[in-house]
């Protein structure tokens, strides 16, 4: 029997259309907004906005291990991981829309997205997802529960401290705890051995006494495979590990980056090793009919275009909802059980 | 006596740890975690007798790892536990600030509500024994500027009990400043006033709720954490001249308690803020900010006592020119009137 | 015409770099270190053309480790090199912030001047274009409040260059804070204000020197970086309906022109403080408590504008509530009145 | 040939005697101060007080193969450190009791000490000087000199992420830096074994490309033999090293402390293990005299006795001086070459 059944391939093959259909999708909305020259406060979605077509396969390998109890946090590139978790898609694309019922009532935006329900968080400082992944790590172990947590981060990442800890402490207390270095050779416009002399991010893991692999390529089977392994000795309690992919970033590192530091045949590379239509070829060898595909495609854009339908019909928040939520409980709200008691001046 | 029975009195450190382990006791999701919290119990004893109590699992010493650990903090807060995470001292936030303001903080709020995170970071501030640059912050001000943490700050071992129980009760994140030279530590001496009467049952001290420690008609002395009991200090050799102070202890910066600050000046005409932080952009100008915001033609004077915009030097005769002393704030009550 | 020939017109961007290469090509001992500024030319144009001049050893692109390298240039800086190190947002300056306080902020006091610490740290600010909390703050309080470090803001392609000369030339550490909106990106329209004539020679404009960039009688407004522009637009409102206001640009938080503020509010009897930060514990604040400080009765009126104590949210209307406007200017002026 | 030579024996010992004597008396001094009852802030040293007894060799044996211009940055425990590297001992005996003559002025106290004229820092903050450390190594290769310099940090510095940072810089750009870590075994009351997982510190190299070397006892002359090596190859252009030495804390983590939390075998071993009787042993073999080791002896104590004798005779700092020396220029003293030009509101 294969490791990954025919049923997780198209699981996944699902997730990875799902995903760049909806980048592809979120792309013409932004860049429309822009004409005609790119102001990047203008149009539906302002702002920096982070696409990760290219590395679809990371996170749907890996992700289909998870459940809804094990947590997530992605990066500043979230959507493809968001997607794979089982993130409100609806909720989702209306905060990156900016809009009143998004995830963080339009608040987070793109780069902040949290689904508590899917146990799903993001943020957009390198290696800031890391720490609290471990604290989730470290909170299942507590609670002696069988979740386990990932962290997902770029190859840019592993020269920052906070990841760097966090390795440490997650094998010190054999944390149920998987990283995920998604590698698409840059990190904006910075080559990968400009910043460091290791062959690759997972031989980080040997200075931590923690497992470290490496898939060489964004091959969705051997990914779910490495991650498989991974995640169940994360869940079987026997620690964490340190994992590589190699992903491609098919695009800039944001709308409007012009790429001009990246040579032309690095990005026809990147075009050219395509991880959704190689498990399209998988599927087909194992079977899967050309109508199954298409029938999933069709799923996936139909429900990418709902999605996007309906985030654009809520309504944008109102000014005044911009001071609320700073805390749950503004003004401490825990009944003042403080008894009549003076401890100073008082005459007791 | 019943009274005898249900109180007694405590150093501000037991007072925490009181608290803090009543609600071990009555949560399982609380759990302490930190750098020498374990065995040592604690480097200004905020954490005596706890690992005893509970064991390593839930009194975790971690490794120097500031970063990874408050952050871990979040993480087990977001899922639901209520982590109690300690920075030895305040002044070693830099090395993990990120996690401080930028998820701890904000999440919440980036989340739109849908996320919280309940839980409570405690430090150790305050200078006064040579203890030199990096060492001796409060740092009080840079933490109440960042929206996002709630900032409390003890000055007695009453008030200690009660704001803890409230922090850890608290869904949200709670930064909980706690002054060495009050906590009553072998090694080192504190004030008369820190040690108090504390009940022995659970109570909880709202935040944002200041408190008048001493009530005057002439000025209005607002403060915070040792400072307060510096200006009670100020207040009776001023009574002893004829000058009737009004001491106001803060034990919040946010939420401010706006409304204490304000009616008092009102009262009084004169308004004295004495803080053991830099001087600019802290609590001194956003206090005389929020009167003059608020009730500017009441306010007939006013004076900033802090440390006046150097590191913290030092050399004892260096440390005592910086730190703001009973007689400084005598001068400055004085240069009021 | 001999000034059309010594002065351009130049983006603030422009401007900063003009400075930034006369400093390299007359001092061997300047380089430039931070991410995405050899290739890439500053994600905010702020390197743009350097390294084509100075090549990848003085315009060196780094690991994203911000500890490491701004502690590389600190420690580069002592032994006498003169180094430019640049955080790409300064939201990120929690990951780093120990080496920016306890080391280039602290060193020179406690060696007691032994030791100087003669570097630049560059740092893009500022909201205004929905890129949420993490992306959009400014932070001049969190900064000012630090003692150690000289504080720079500039408003204008003319302010950029000479202040960029003086921070570079300055012995002493110095944090320039550029604002996003006002660089002149092509991706980021500025408003008209920022681009100026730039003489070509090289010129400093010293620290602790506010700028009356509009003279007035009725009201100070007091402001920096971004909205300098917005309070000059408020004032052409202003003057519509019949009110002058002077506008003062503090151009540096560190040292701060007390004078020039105290002056024109001694002149006007009213204050607004207009700030990009959080509200509270901040600049605004600390304004208004100097001038309270200083010339109390001078005092009549007090506003303060600034964002009020929320993280910045991302979708516009709510981003728009947060950033002062013009409006929100030109109504607290109004209330002033 | 031995690598070590007899005068280079003969120097270290007069260090390591130098370093331990200074410490017995510092400590004398200090809790004289602190009677009848303990009080952190009484006496003529005031604050923590951080002794490196045990350590000695770890500094000898290093910082012989440094030069002036070679940086150093030292720890919160460095006294040992800065004897080794020639830092003014008056100076910073001044500076231990807070006199206005000391290296800063009575404003840093003992773990701020600078003495530019032989390039020694220390810190307080753990691992905070591994990026300085890297930073003069970058300007030495900037400047195209051969200096070094060598950061000193603890064992339990090695899970903070300014060390691991700075590991991957200097690696990354072949930096001439030796970081060395002195293993006592403890952080404060943490044992090592339970804050990581490697067998010992020089294996956080590995996941860095970098050599990773460890002294498995405070041997001043393995050390030196070990450490002349790194250094050389840090001064030919070779790049980087990671060392640890093990070390023995014969002390409480800081005066003061009751050590309540360590085994009484543990306390014992480190007292029996003494690095200075091993090296006068050492230079016995050699053939040194008894005399001649009486000789240097003698000159250490009474450089040590000098030393403070002088430093307690300094005057107190004014209280007026804790306004200076923020700045070195505070009102930033760039001649204000501001052309007359109004570029807003002018007319031109
Ligand atoms: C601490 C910090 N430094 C810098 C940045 C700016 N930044 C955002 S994304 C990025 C590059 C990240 O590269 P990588 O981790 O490889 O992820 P990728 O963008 O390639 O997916 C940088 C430098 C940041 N967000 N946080
Ligand atoms: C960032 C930071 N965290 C915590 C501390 C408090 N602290 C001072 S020394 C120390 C233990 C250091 O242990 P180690 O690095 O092994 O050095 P040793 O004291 O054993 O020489 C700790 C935790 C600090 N100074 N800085
Ligand atoms: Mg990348
Ligand atoms: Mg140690």
């Amino acid at each position: 029997m294969p490791l990954v059944s025919e049923q997780t391939m198209e699981e996944m093959f699902e997730n990875m259309v799902t995903a760049r259909h909806y980048e592809e999708r979120l792309q013409e909305e932004y860049l429309e907004g822009k004409q005609p020259a790119f102001d990047i406060s203008a149009g539906p979605i302002p702002g920096e906005l982070h696409l990760a077509a290219g590395h679809e396969a990371a996170a749907a390998g890996v992700v289909q291990h998870l459940r809804d109890d094990d947590v997530v946090t992605a990066t500043h590139r979230p959507h493809h991981v968001a997607i794979a978790k089982g993130v409100d898609l609806e909720r989702m694309t209306a905060e990156i829309f900016g809009r009143e019922t998004g995830l963080g009532k339009g608040k987070g935006g793109h780069m902040h997205l949290f689904d508590p329900d899917v146990n799903f968080a993001c943020s957009g400082i390198i290696a800031e997802g890391c720490p609290p992944a471990v604290g989730a790590g470290l909170a299942a172990k507590k609670r002696n529960t069988d979740s386990v947590a990932v962290s997902f981060l770029g190859e840019g990442a592993i020269d920052q401290g906070a990841f760097l800890e966090s390795l440490n402490f997650a094998a010190v207390f054999d944390l149920p705890v998987v990283f995920v270095i998604e590698d698409n050779d840059w990190a904006i416009s910075m080559p990968k051995e400009r910043v460091t002399d290791v062959e690759n991010g997972s031989k980080r893991a040997d200075g931590f006494e923690m497992p470290g692999v490496r898939v060489d390529c964004d091959d969705a089977i051997e990914i779910a495979e490495v991650a498989g392994e991974a995640i169940g000795r994360a869940r079987d309690r026997n620690g964490p590990t340190l994992m590589e992919v190699q992903v491609h970033r098919r695009m800039g590192h944001f709308m409007g980056d012009p790429e001009t530091y990246r040579p032309e045949a690095d990005q026809e590379a990147a075009a050219d090793r395509d991880s959704i239509e190689r498990l399209e070829a998988d599927l087909r060898d194992a079977g899967v009919t050309d109508d199954r595909i298409e029938e999933i495609r069709t799923a996936a854009h139909d429900r990418v275009e709902e999605a996007i339908e309906w985030a654009k019909e809520q309504p944008q928040p109102e000014a005044d909802a911009a001071h609320e939520d700073v805390f749950v409980n503004p003004m401490n709200g825990v009944t003042d059980s403080e008894p009549d008691f003076e401890a100073i001046g008082g005459d007791d | 006596m019943a009274e005898s029975k249900s109180t007694r009195e405590l150093t501000m450190s037991r007072a925490m740890v009181s608290a803090i382990a009543h609600e071990m006791r009555e949560d399982s999701e609380v759990f302490y975690m930190g750098e020498d919290v374990a065995d040592y119990g604690g480097i200004f004893d905020s954490t005596q007798g706890l690992r005893e109590e509970f064991g390593y699992d839930r009194v975790m010493d971690v490794p120097i790892s500031e970063t990874a650990y408050l952050g871990a903090a979040v993480g087990a807060a977001q899922v639901g536990m209520r982590p109690i995470a300690e920075l030895m001292f305040v002044d070693f936030f830099g090395v993990a600030m990120d996690q401080i303001y930028n998820q701890m903080a904000k999440n919440t709020y980036m989340s739109g509500g849908n996320v919280s995170v309940p839980m409570v970071l405690t430090a150790a501030v305050g200078g006064t024994y040579n203890d030199a640059a990096q060492h001796s912050q409060t740092l009080y001000g840079t933490f109440a500027h960042v929206p996002g943490l709630k900032v409390v700050v003890p000055s007695t071992a009453y008030d200690a009990k009660g704001l803890m129980h409230n922090a850890i009760r608290d869904d949200d994140p709670v930064l909980y400043m706690f002054h060495k030279r009050l906590m009553g530590i072998g090694w080192m001496p504190a004030p008369e006033g820190p040690k108090t009467p504390v009940p022995e049952t659970e109570y909880t001290i709202p935040f944002g709720s200041a408190d008048v420690k001493r009530a005057g008609d002439d000025v209005t002395i607002v403060t915070l954490g040792l400072h307060v009991h510096r200006a009670l200090e100020a207040a009776e050799t001023l009574a002893d001249e004829g000058m009737s102070a009004e001491v106001i202890d803060l034990r919040s910066l946010v939420p401010l308690d706006t409304d204490t600050i304000v009616e008092s000046v009102e009262k009084t005409g004169s308004l004295v803020v004495v803080d053991e932080d830099y001087r600019s952009f802290g609590v001194t100008g956003e206090i005389v900010a929020t009167v003059a915001d608020e009730s500017l033609g009441a306010l007939e004077s006013v004076e900033r006592v802090a440390v006046p915009d150097v590191p913290i030097p030092y050399s004892r005769p260096l440390e005592d020119e910086v730190i703001p002393s009973t007689k400084d704030i005598v001068s400055a009550v004085q240069r009021t009137q």
